[in-house]
């Protein structure tokens, strides 16, 4: 009967030693062997995630280049270059204290410069901060599209450091930073609001506050084409973005777990950007009689955005769904903002602040309970108004906040070192006037519009 | 009959399409054109080094008018090109010998219209 | 005694928590962590091929836009772009139950639009489809560069939905999804021919019935060069493709495992290409007197194409020697459809047809029984004419397959809403005709070729 | 009491089998499963690292391209194409044995062709070739862009060759493998001196040998600009070289662990480059009067160099102090390099070369012991002037070690095929001469310059 | 002599080139234009706007020719450019004072050719 | 009053421009163009396809200046364009029968210069 138990314990010891002797080697601890393997993975896989949100930068430079003209190339890939680079410091030094330090419900006030700061949950401080870094980063640079072609540059590096240092943590701490708003419910898996939504308002006002192009609106109230002048670079910039999205939402899982989450969120996205795609350029098709590249370009954006939010929480055929109303929304929307003499060159409000709350919305429509861990049901699966509140409340506070913020930063920006270029350096193009430089060198190009 | 030939600055090509417009005239031909005239040049830097531009980017028209036209095709030009300022651009005037209309084979006054 | 028994219990209880604690917190079951752990691992894998095989979209795009002319540049990219979301959509609804269904030899008969589809294996259904959707669309978006030019925007748009509906999951199915191919153990590993040579034929088809090019042969029988308006794109797209194809090829691994496979197929797919870059390259050279860049990178994806189904079975000198026959390959067949008067803009068919089964015959050749799982020997390795057999038969087969049912797509697609656009709208380009935009505002451009 | 102990063991049996059942069906062994798995995470991480580091060569491309003129393109990116292909064969043939086989401290000498090696380490052969093969294409094609626009296509080859058979693996041998600077204490995490002071300074030989472009310094001693034909390629070049050094740098951990050591380097990674092009850009706009987007290009890139050797052994803000002091390095570099008539189109001697040696030297200046497996403490940290001295020595070896080598290189290669084109050919752009074909046929160009 | 001065649809610049080279007239200069003649526009959409485009791409020609050729080469351009639609193009012809080969320093009629 | 116009090779246009300036003469007008003269084309090698290349790449002046600036005008054209070898180019003159100033309107000899 000893002799049993000795031959127990040697097999528990056996078996300790069996399991635990490779990880010794690695870790020197044994009770943390499948936690450090899952934190490994978890890692790695964040940090592959943020990897390709980082490159969403490329795909907004070339989108952004793309559709707008010649004489303003450098000017738009300058401001979207750099304001990654500002980005990246303001929200190392500011940032990521206000959306994650630990403060009240509006705001976070402790952990600046990453210094002092505990972090819990199975990825490293260092990576969660990468991944938020490159989010802040994407939000940041949605404006440059809407106020391209016009604004100062001093005025987007002051605007895009204010930006990523406060605003947009600020919306981030009530949803992701654990805010009033998360206390409530409201679920945004991976940023329909927190990212495009704020960085598309952003863009709204900052393209009302600057004003529209010369030569955009006629005086009968009619609007001109400005063409883009590389559909290449655009076409190539949308597909860019189209693949960093798969680090944007199956990213945001956050973990690797068994597989089957991230997998899901994977496909949710690409059927909702294909049917985007898809609706838009069927429905501008029928609307101006011809299909329109950069209609089905930015329906594929529009549903990216709008399946952002929701793509935790909902099944196929529902991504599609949502694809195929976002498509109809960018569609419209950009015919509105002409309608209402918004200059918006490249479409950021109608892909990303329209979008993004019709995605923050259809969580409450087509969310399931449970489905990525969302905490009730959405209108169609008789969860009732409840959920679909929330979520209204908390995209419209949201956009609300931001259109404060964003007038009082501008007009601040303004009074310091004035938003727009003069009537001269705008006709002349930003690239000569702001930067001393041409994007085109060798290329004969007109420069009569 | 004469044939204009007109620089002017980019920004200010719809504007004398416009007056052209508005004087009747309907044919012209456009090209882009580099320019050295009174206007000074800019400079530019790149990669820390200065570059002088002294060719400027200017619009080229040409238009064949017959004889009673020129003075308004002139007059129009100036009204939409004209601000003021050094690099408005000019206009010269050729003598034009023959204008021939390829698709019917017409010749001068009626073809050039 | 009895207290040696508990402490012996707490013990095993203690060792049961330590390891399963973390694990509970995430998957809520002991039994499940390494399963658990191993699936995570496959699936993030195979999802980040994935995104890279789907990132193809934006290779083949600039590949293709590159080698046609600028007034038919917003037409290829569309056509791209969209073919894409077609394929995204067909497979999703069609695609994948005629490929993994459960049906007969020919083809699936079960899971249309993914419902009810029990899925084995150890990564989750959604990644498996999202893998082999992505493969479709690439095979799909082979035909954009042969018939570039000159197809009519909605026949290509139909062309796409069937293509990825019928066509492709078909022959997939015979390879991939336990066909009669693969009963006969024809071994296709990533796909040289279920994705290469079936668009490639594809291509074949189509540039064949929508004719040659306005201007590409004189009536002497001689051919026109009719250059690509940017190397530069070109040249990005062929090295996004090769990125991606480290997607493709040691993505089709499905599984890590210790990491040695998914080397070994990697280091076989990055000599293949850089040999078949130099081979064609050089030869270029011979025949031209010039070295062209056009060439080299269609040597390039030559490589990769042929290394395509040999790369799992094969060791790095084979696959050196694949991709130098396949250098040869592309350029002799590039001239060789010039003499039999095919138009094909891009090279799509010496590249993907040709290369397609070249490399499916390799493995006949120089495949080795055991790596990679291969049934038996190649003929260089004393397997006989048995398994090169089989691989001729089942290329071919696809390929007549192919050759049969796109000719009556076409013709269907011709009939409904013709295949061709006017000589009036080929000269205007396709841009302005089809889709009434310009690729490049403001540049100037010649439009007289 | 026996069914208790009987329970035990059943309990016992019942977790062995639970946690290795799953095991045994992959990997038929119990002791390996935790080894397998580290294994093969670490192999895909090292691979997609790998991969990354690949798409490198489009990011080099299209920097180059966007900063050389129209009439030129086509060569350049033809180089930095083949290159690549160059470095593939040479280090598989050559590269890997005189790197890492067994021989002296000076090189290796064995494992040619990479028969017969044994490979130590977590990851496969195969991914450790793959890992290395394209970091030698990456020293390769730095020397691209400073000897564009002037040299012979063939002589271009024949260096890419050489340099990648031998003088990379040589310096590459005495840092990472094994050899006398690795033995000193010389620490180069990833590779700012094996990697980029070895292909900037080859670079600097190159284009000082080949002597500066027609046009480029005029007699009274002053430099002209000759401005790059398209800063969106230029633009695009630099945001996915940042992409990729998330692959160079995080990557060259070689492996996964609990994911906190590879997050740190990319954070750091991420501050430095950030840092990097705001410095350079206002240290720049402070010179010159305009924000010059050139030169924040460079500053990133500047910064992505200096801390590759760096980034594992220092903390954020030493990481940004990194940065700052690169931007101010390229800046002033550049202007130096006009100064002395060394004409280097894209700016590789101040970013590569100047900024390797400066990240070499910072690791003497701001490393941490223990950090990152540095072996002493940086004169910052109290460690003195020995590791700083070190680092020194091993940096200015290298760069001496290299310029004597590609001296002679260069000077065999131009006895053999001569280094550069005639007068007549680089006027006519070496697009022509060289290639017989236009990088943007239907674009009107101005050839003048 | 007379400098002749043709506006053709660009997709024709080839035929007009064969037909002017069995005419054997061999020097030309050919230049990108845009031009607003008879033709209509058409419309663009771009981003939901319709943008009327009124300058249509063109090509323009000019060849300096001594006074015996100029019929040969005026019938040539109608040859390889006509086609009977609207914007077929337009040919004027005029009077040169001189022309210098700027190799030999050779004038006038030798230096023509 | 005299147009001038003269085609040169690309490469050249900063020697003329200086030579140019060296004679005083400070305006012009520069296009791109296409030029088919005694130089013979070049072959580009493309996928395979052989292809003439016979319209070369060429610069066109225009100058307009008073009678008396006609010849050290065309001197300075030579002087820098002159290389010896076929392509060099070719200068033609035009009557100019008038000129604008459209800032000012001034007319004539005092607008040309
Ligand atoms: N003598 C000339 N010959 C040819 N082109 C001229 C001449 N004078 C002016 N131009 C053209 O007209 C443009 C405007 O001339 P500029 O002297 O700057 O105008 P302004 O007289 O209004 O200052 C120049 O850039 C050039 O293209
Ligand atoms: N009066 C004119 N002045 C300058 N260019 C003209 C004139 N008339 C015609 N052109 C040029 O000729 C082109 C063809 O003219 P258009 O009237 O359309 O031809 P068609 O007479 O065959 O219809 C125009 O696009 C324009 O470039
Ligand atoms: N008769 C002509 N009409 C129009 N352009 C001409 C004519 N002759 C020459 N050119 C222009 O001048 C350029 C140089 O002419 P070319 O005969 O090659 O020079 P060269 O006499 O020095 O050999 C041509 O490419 C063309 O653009």
């Amino acid at each position: 009967m000893k002799n049993k138990r000795i031959a127990n314990i040697i097999l528990i010891l056996f078996l300790i030693l069996g399991l635990a002797f490779p990880v010794f080697a690695e870790d020197a601890a044994v009770a943390t062997v499948n936690h450090a393997s899952t934190s490994g993975i978890d890692t790695l896989w964040v940090l592959i995630a943020a990897f390709m949100v980082f490159l969403m930068q490329a795909g907004f430079g070339m989108l952004e280049a793309g559709l707008i003209r010649t004489k303003n190339t450098c000017n738009v890939l300058m401001n979207n270059f750099l304001d990654f680079c500002m980005a990246s410091t303001a929200f190392f030094i500011f940032g990521y204290a206000i959306m994650f330090g630990k403060g009240n419900g509006f705001m976070g006030l402790s952990g600046w410069g990453l210094v002092n700061v505990t972090h819990e949950g199975s990825i490293p401080l260092e990576a969660a901060w990468l991944f938020h870094a490159v989010f802040c980063g994407a939000a940041a640079t949605i404006v440059a599209g809407g106020i391209a072609e016009r604004m100062k540059f001093k005025a987007y590096l002051m605007y895009s450091f204010l930006v990523s240092a406060t605003v947009y943590p600020i919306v981030g701490h009530w949803v992701w930073g654990g805010g009033w708003l998360a206390k409530l419910g409201f679920s945004d898996f991976a940023g329909s609001t927190v990212v495009h939504a704020v960085g598309g308002t952003a863009a709204l006002v900052g393209t009302i506050m600057v004003g529209p192009r010369i030569g955009k609106f006629n005086k009968d109230g009619t609007a001109n084409a400005i063409e883009g002048h590389s559909m290449a670079l655009a076409s190539l910039g949308t597909l860019i973005l189209w693949f960093c999205w798969f680090g944007f939402n199956p990213g945001s899982t956050l973990s690797v777990g068994d597989g089957s989450f991230m997998s899901k969120v994977a496909v949710n996205t690409n059927l909702a950007a294909a049917v985007g795609a898809l609706t838009a350029v069927f429905f501008a098709w029928y609307l101006f009689g011809k299909p329109d590249l950069t209609m089905s370009m930015n329906g594929a954006l529009a549903g990216l955005v709008a399946i952002t939010a929701p793509c935790a929480y909902v099944v196929p055929y529902e991504a599609m769904i949502i694809g195929f109303v976002s498509g109809i929304i960018v569609v419209l929307g950009t015919i509105f903002l002409d309608r209402i003499h918004v200059d918006d060159p490249v479409g950021a409000v109608p892909v990303h602040c329209m979008n993004g709350i019709w995605g923050t919305i259809a969580v409450g429509l087509f969310g399931r309970e449970g489905l990525g861990g969302l905490a009730g049901n959405g209108l169609m699966h008789g969860g009732g108004f409840k959920l679909l509140g929330v979520q209204m409340l908390g995209t419209f506070t949201a956009v609300i906040f931001v259109v404060v913020a964003m007038t009082i930063i501008f007009k601040m920006i303004d009074m310091i070192v004035g938003l727009r270029v003069s009537r001269d350096e705008e006709l002349k193009g930003l690239d000569l006037s702001q930067h001393g430089m041409e994007a085109y060198s060798g290329f004969q190009v007109f420069i009569n519009r | 009959m004469k044939l204009i030939i007109a620089y002017i600055q980019p920004h200010k090509l719809n504007d004398v399409k416009q007056s052209l417009y508005a004087a009747e005239i309907h044919k012209m031909s456009v090209t882009n054109a580099l320019g050295c005239g009174q206007q000074k040049g800019y400079k530019e830097t790149y990669r820390g080094v200065v570059l002088e531009v002294n060719l400027l980017k200017k619009v080229r028209l040409e238009i064949a008018v017959n004889d009673d036209f020129v003075q308004p095709t002139v007059d129009a030009i100036i009204k939409g090109a004209r601000t003021g300022d050094i690099g408005d651009g000019k206009i010269f005037i050729l003598d034009l010998a023959e204008c021939i209309r390829i698709r019917t084979g017409e010749k001068g006054k009626t073809a050039i219209g």
